[in-house]
């Protein structure tokens, strides 16, 4: 019936839906739904969020799509499990006149309603960079291991295809490569372990798709009693950033998930209300609004971790990492 | 007119004594999922709506199919672990048949189901030859065929299916016209009286007791309006889809298979003691291979109604809870893991169970946390209560 | 009297267990012929090794004249063989009806459950069997309930030999009586019969030659009209001053 | 004298007739090891590098302990699903009471512990009680506890354990000083041989045959010259891991349990008929909390270790392969999913199989779809090597 | 005599199967009460409430003066009943001697195997039996010596009352001997002993009174030197023109 569906009427009370793709990265419980809802309470108090999150599972995600339309959502801000699964969403939802707002990740087949995103190819591209950068700079010797993330993640494919882009013709030789099967930390020290046997010191830095591998990467080189290498990351998570205060780590990715939570709450609260916001650019047909992620290393944790308010002392610098705190100025 | 009293005295007193010996049948999972529904309801009044149980019966055709795989490899005593695997490498083959390939769908479909009864088969042999445990056989399989289904989409990552094909349609938009419907309902009704009667009047005639006809009548009677029903609230929303009644025949047909055939008899038989079946002349490894190929095969058809379901084949197809749903489905509907007893109505049930909890939960809104506790704590309830009833039964002593 | 099924030199172990040493073995078409001996002498054993549960290790067997092989269950059941297994060999989940014709179904694609369910009261009715319900699993039955069954079951297809594994050591005296009478009309109807037990009245009063086996081994053929029960223990347990004679001659 | 040498010669024909019946005890499993080992090491030399058979032997430890556990379980003809999500959760509880909470890192461990036990109290509960099947509380409990450890560690994601902390160092780099590693050898052996010689004496008192007195030297002998090269040869590298001795103390004291205490062979039987047992008068519920509850202390000590070993507790901490590969262990370890066959040495056996596989593929750098099949493979190719054995065992009648 | 156990008005059903009404029983210490009935009679479902398998519906039971109730078989074992069941009730996959001492087992912690060991051979010697391997699993032994272990197994407690379902059916004439024997031992010693037996003969030899079950019913007592088989036979079968005394009467 028209009632259940968005586009036209009042916007007041309406229903959106905020489905978020898996748990490998704690962003999305912890940084993007509270913020996403935050805007959303300000923008419409009496409007409800229904957050979901699919735990990686293209089809639950799919069944939380048509869940959330049955319980008559106005719009759906989607970050794609699989982004040629969620052609079918975006079908099903669109006929249904709801909107749906890419995040994250785009949906190249049908285009959605609306896409706002950083680019995960280019946060692999990043990371990457940083580090080829870094080593040169050191006139590090040897090659680079590449821990990537899990072979059925289609994100994961991404992040590889850009960590290719930077490490591919940097000079450093690729050493060897590995998929994280479900991003486990543990398959990733399991991993590098193994190849700290194989090529001892011949070392010169892991690139880690995920701040949790990056993690697994420096415990085999701690557990190995070997020097630990420079090794990245990406999420930003308070662990990794106490591994970097310590300098266990050397980057890892901040990406400004609060700027564009918000954009998509205003963008969502446009399509409730039953207009058509303007993309500043497009991609794969749609309206679209990117956003850049910053590589937080050592020398700029202070400003953009902690200076911006992301995160809080007192919540990273416990115990052992107080005194690397103290040194990099953080209070 | 004597004999169909004694037949309709017979009737009731049977059904009497079978609740006293507390035989219930299917009725405690019934009673599981009644309370599971009613909670969700109170919880959120969307998920008895029809537009959301149009949903629950879609969703849960493809794994319900994979579960009517893994009942028949429960009721000879194995396991098969790899179905999740099998299910994504047949959605890979029929994606990249149909849409790289550019064949048929048909020829797609059938290379893909083909694949999986090879893996079945291949799977049978090991177990007949080298008596190879199933746990151990099928838990390579899930590796092996895991990797062969990112080998067969690499450098693609995902595969979509185009929405126009026949298949798409078939698993997220056609549903059964409403008069249609209806008159399944019928004939279903119809059928069960027909079959009943004859098997009844066989039955007197050969001086045996049998159902009467009133008793037929009522059974007949209440299925009609019971599925009336279901169909009438189905047919408020969307209606009936065409996938979901794919699922039923094939549980009826699994039903019949099971219950009416030698073959069916057979797979009890070497469930419920394989040594007592091979002397009585069974040809026991034909009844294994007979049935790997079935769940291997019905996993394969789950994995590409799933990609036609999502219009997608990707390197995550199958994977997830897929293995677990459909082997904890087999097990909700009263399928034993050791073997020999269990029926193919159970998939059924199973399935819906536990997508109804899924489904339930996810209108809830919970923290992925909460979700997580909550739906362990459902499955377990729904669970209890048929394990407490069948637990009076054994206690009045039919295991 | 040709012999439908002989055995020469039979030869079974189990790792370091001799259970069947050169034995041998004939039967006739009309013919009882009892096997008896000592707890762990070989009879099952034996039994199994005609039935194709287990390949003999050497020896070889004749049936019906010609020399063969019995690799299976299904290959004896194609000669024509059927056995009643001491462990009696039912699957508990099934029912009774589905125990007696499992294997051979009558109309395999659409089972004909009234015709078998008919045949299964004659049957049992046969044995004077006291079975309270055939469609409930045989988990539930008693000891006897269960002997009846699977003696049953053995008459359903249309063997030339019957092999009886203690066919009435679970059963009551009435069941008993009505066995050996069965097994007397088989010998009527022409069937070879080979049984095994540990009553010499029973062993007495049906069958027409007594084969005793002990360690593993022959240890004579008696004509059971002239053979007194006295002489076959003395030939089971190889002596003839034995726990038996000694408690018979204490009573 | 006469005595001692009716005993050799008994020694060594059971030995000979044990063969002969096909009685090969864990030798199968053994050579599916070496041909593993060959084969990787013909791959890659690295393979069987002391270095990395140190890293082989600390990454065995926290699975294999898991995998000890659910032996156990095992033999009693149940199955625990949930040792990963109970792992995991044990690691975040620890993560958090120590180094959110601060609390001494001994209390953290045994709060975990403690924990797991109730989780374990808890299933046995559920199953004594309401008879519900194992696989279905377990499942449920995977999911429960999967729950509560992302609940736990809600607005952290992951919490790094201190490197420094006495935990950390234990599970990565505290060695067994080389001295004390042959030490251990020794005593191993010696201890084998002073067991082994009271045992035949009080036999031999008592007139039953025995061993003698050189096929004890021999066997004693035999231990010494293996464990010494083992230890010798992990001595070229780190040496011999502290968490590995853990591992292997810990394998020891389960087999006494099992072998030659009441608990254990009331465990056996259980797991062989239940009712058989009960009619004995085992208390039969007892002695599946006992082993409940020891299955999930095991895994919550697996999970301690492994997030020592990774320094960190994570959301992912216990999901995965963690489940599988420690059921896997165990039946390949020659474990029967039907109960009542089985040993501990068997956990040992079966991670390090795994292990083995894993690191030996991980240093082939194969593309992950490979990976994956060639992983399914080598296992199914180790385990036929073990069932045909078996197999022949079978047919020569022991069950 | 005054019963050491006593069981009045028991009565049992399975679902619909009426197994005991209303069983009255008396056993006193020093006494052998053989229990008899056709098949399906309920003699095994006695033996199953007294030895704390199942619950009676209702009825009451007195153990040595005192009532009681038996609500399982660790109880049964506490009071001092030991029994050897129709089905063995024997764990396939353990060895002759675990099964000997399965929950009773010597020194809990540290398991005495010589003594365990020493002490199986000398209880199968008792009985004659001819084991191979005592450490051999029970899946490879031959029915009669499974039978044998089951009955070891009742002795090895201290009981006060042995109850045995069927214990010569699988045995031997030399084992069945000494089994009667061993009954007669265990009279001597003032045990209570009830046994369940189809051989009229072995009845009539060790019994003091019989007891006949039919349908699940009381259907006399007798005095064992009184009776004659085949007024037992009429008992037991209702009827004095049954298939026994046809049988008997042609031959
Ligand atoms: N667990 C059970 N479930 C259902 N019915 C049962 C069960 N146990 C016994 N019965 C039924 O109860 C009746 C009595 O059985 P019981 O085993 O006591 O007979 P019995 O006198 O020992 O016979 P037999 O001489 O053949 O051993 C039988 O009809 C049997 O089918
Ligand atoms: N599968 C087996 N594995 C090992 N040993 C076996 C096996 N089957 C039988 N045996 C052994 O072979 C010997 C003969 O057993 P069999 O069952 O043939 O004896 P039987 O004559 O039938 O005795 P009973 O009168 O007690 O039934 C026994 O010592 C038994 O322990
Ligand atoms: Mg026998
Ligand atoms: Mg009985």
């Amino acid at each position: 019936s028209t009632s259940q569906t968005g586009a036209t009427g009042s916007a007041e009370g309406a229903k959106v839906a905020f489905l978020m793709p898996d748990l490998a990265s704690t962003r999305y419980e912890q940084a993007d739904a509270p913020m996403f809802k935050a805007k959303m309470k300000q923008l419409c108090p009496s409007c409800e969020v229904i957050y979901q999150n699919a735990d990686s599972d293209a089809a639950k995600q799919q069944q939380q799509a048509n869940s959330a339309i049955a319980q008559g959502v106005k719009a759906i801000v989607l970050d794609p499990v699989d982004s040629a699964a969620a052609a079918t969403i975006v079908k099903s939802a669109q006929s249904q006149q709801v909107a749906v707002i890419a995040y994250d990740r785009p949906i190249p087949a049908t285009p959605a309603d609306y896409y706002i995103s950083f680019d995960n190819e280019k946060i692999g591209s990043m990371i990457g960079q940083s580090l080829v950068d870094h080593l040169k700079k050191e006139k590090a010797k040897g090659g680079i291991l590449q821990v990537n993330g899990s072979p059925t993640d289609a994100a994961a494919g991404l992040i590889k295809k850009g960590v290719h882009s930077a490490v591919d013709p940097s000079g450093f030789k690729l050493l060897a490569e590995y998929d994280t099967p479900d991003w486990q930390p543990e398959k990733a020290q399991q991993w590098v372990a193994g190849q700290i046997s194989q090529f001892r010191d011949e070392i010169a830095g892991v690139v880690a798709a995920n701040d949790g591998t990056g993690g697994g990467a420096i415990a085999a080189f701690k557990a190995a009693g070997v020097k630990v290498p420079p090794i990245t990351g990406n999420d930003a998570e308070p662990a990794a950033a106490q591994r970097i205060i310590a300098g266990d780590q050397y980057n890892t990715i901040s990406k400004p998930i609060k700027i564009v939570a918000e954009a998509a709450a205003t963008v969502a609260w446009e399509f409730m209300q039953g207009r058509k916001p303007a993309g500043k650019t497009a991609l794969y047909n749609t309206p679209s609004e990117l956003f850049v992620p910053t590589v937080v290393t050592r020398e700029n944790i202070k400003e953009v971790l902690f200076d911006s308010g992301l995160m809080k002392a007192a919540d990273v610098c416990t115990g052992e990492y107080a005194a690397g705190c103290t040194e990099l100025g953080i209070t | 007119m004597t004999v169909v009293q004694e037949g309709r005295v017979l009737g009731l007193r049977g059904a009497l004594e079978n609740a006293r010996g507390g035989d219930l049948g299917v009725l405690p999972v019934v009673v599981g999922l009644v309370v599971i529904w009613t909670v969700f309801q109170i919880l959120n009044p969307v998920f008895l709506s029809s537009r959301n149980l149009v949903d629950l019966t879609m969703d849960s055709a493809p794994v319900g199919i994979m579960a009517l795989g893994i009942v028949c490899v429960l009721l000879v005593g194995q396991i098969d672990l790899s179905v999740g695997s099998v299910s994504g490498l047949s959605a890979a083959v029929l994606a990249v048949l149909f849409v790289t390939q550019g064949l048929p769908v048909l020829v797609a479909i059938l290379a893909a189901m083909a694949l999986g009864a090879l893996i079945g088969y291949l799977y049978a042999q090991l177990f007949n030859r080298f008596g190879v445990p199933s746990f151990v056989i099928t838990l390579a399989g899930l590796l092996a065929f895991l990797g062969l289904q990112l080998w067969v989409l690499r450098g693609k990552g995902a595969i979509n299916l185009p929405f126009e094909s026949g298949l798409v349609n078939f698993a997220q938009l056609s549903f059964v016209p409403p008069w249609l419907s209806y008159a399944f309902a019928a004939v279903a009704s119809a059928g069960l009286f027909v079959s009943g009667y004859l098997h009844a009047r066989a039955r007197r005639d050969a001086g045996l007791p049998a159902r009467g006809l009133t008793g037929l009548l009522v059974r007949s009677g209440a299925l009609l309006l019971g599925l009336g029903a279901v169909v009438w609230y189905l047919n408020q929303a969307r209606g009936v889809g065409w996938m979901f009644v794919l699922f039923v025949a094939m549980v009826l047909v699994m039903h019949y298979l099971l219950a009416r055939t030698k073959w069916g008899k057979s797979v009890y038989a070497v469930g419920g003691n394989v040594e007592a079946a091979r002397r009585a002349g069974i040809n026991v490894k034909t009844v294994y291979t007979s049935v790997f190929v079935l769940c291997s095969t019905f996993a394969a058809v789950g994995g590409i109604l799933m990609a036609a379901r999502l219009a997608a084949a990707n390197q995550s197809s199958g994977t997830g809870d897929v293995n677990l749903n459909a082997i904890a489905a087999a097990v909700i509907g009263g399928t034993s893991l050791f073997g020999g007893r269990g029926t193919a109505f159970g998939a059924l049930l199973g399935i819906v169970v536990i997508q109804s909890i899924s489904s339930g939960l996810t209108l809830l809104n919970l923290d992925s946390s909460i979700r997580f506790m909550v739906t362990g704590a459902v499955l377990l309830l729904a669970v209890i209560v048929d394990s407490v009833a069948r637990r009076s039964r054994t206690s009045h002593g039919r295991a | 009297m040709t012999p439908i099924l002989s055995l020469r030199a039979i030869t079974k172990t189990f790792g370091a267990v001799a259970a069947l040493t050169g034995v041998d073995l004939d039967v006739a078409a009309g013919q009882i012929v009892a096997v008896v001996g000592d707890n762990g002498a070989g009879k099952s054993t034996l039994v199994k090794v005609l039935s194709g549960v287990h390949a003999q290790d050497s020896g070889t067997i004749t049936f019906d004249g010609r020399q063969t092989s019995i690799p299976s269950p299904a290959a004896a059941h194609r000669l024509g063989i059927a056995t009643v297994f001491q462990d009696l060999a039912l699957c508990e989940n099934l029912n009774v009806i589905e125990n007696l014709f499992l294997g051979q179904e009558l109309r395999p694609l659409r089972l004909d459950d009234v015709a078998m369910e008919t045949r299964s009261q004659e049957l049992l009715q046969q044995l004077s069997a006291k079975i309270p319900n055939l469609r409930a699993p045989v988990a539930g039955l008693s000891g006897g309930q269960r002997q009846t069954v699977a003696i049953a079951r053995s008459l359903l297809g249309d063997p030339k030999v019957i092999i009886l594994d203690e066919p009435t050591a679970a059963l009551g005296v009435a069941q008993t009586a009505e066995v050996l009478n069965l097994v007397e009309r088989l010998r009527e109807n022409g069937l070879g019969v080979i049984m095994i037990s540990h009553n010499m009245a029973d062993v007495k009063a049906v069958a027409d030659t007594v084969a005793v086996l002990r360690l593993g081994r022959n240890n004579g053929v008696f004509d059971a009209a002239r053979v007194s029960a006295e002489e076959i223990v003395a030939a089971i347990t190889g002596a003839t001053d034995n726990v038996v004679s000694r408690r018979a001659a204490r009573s």
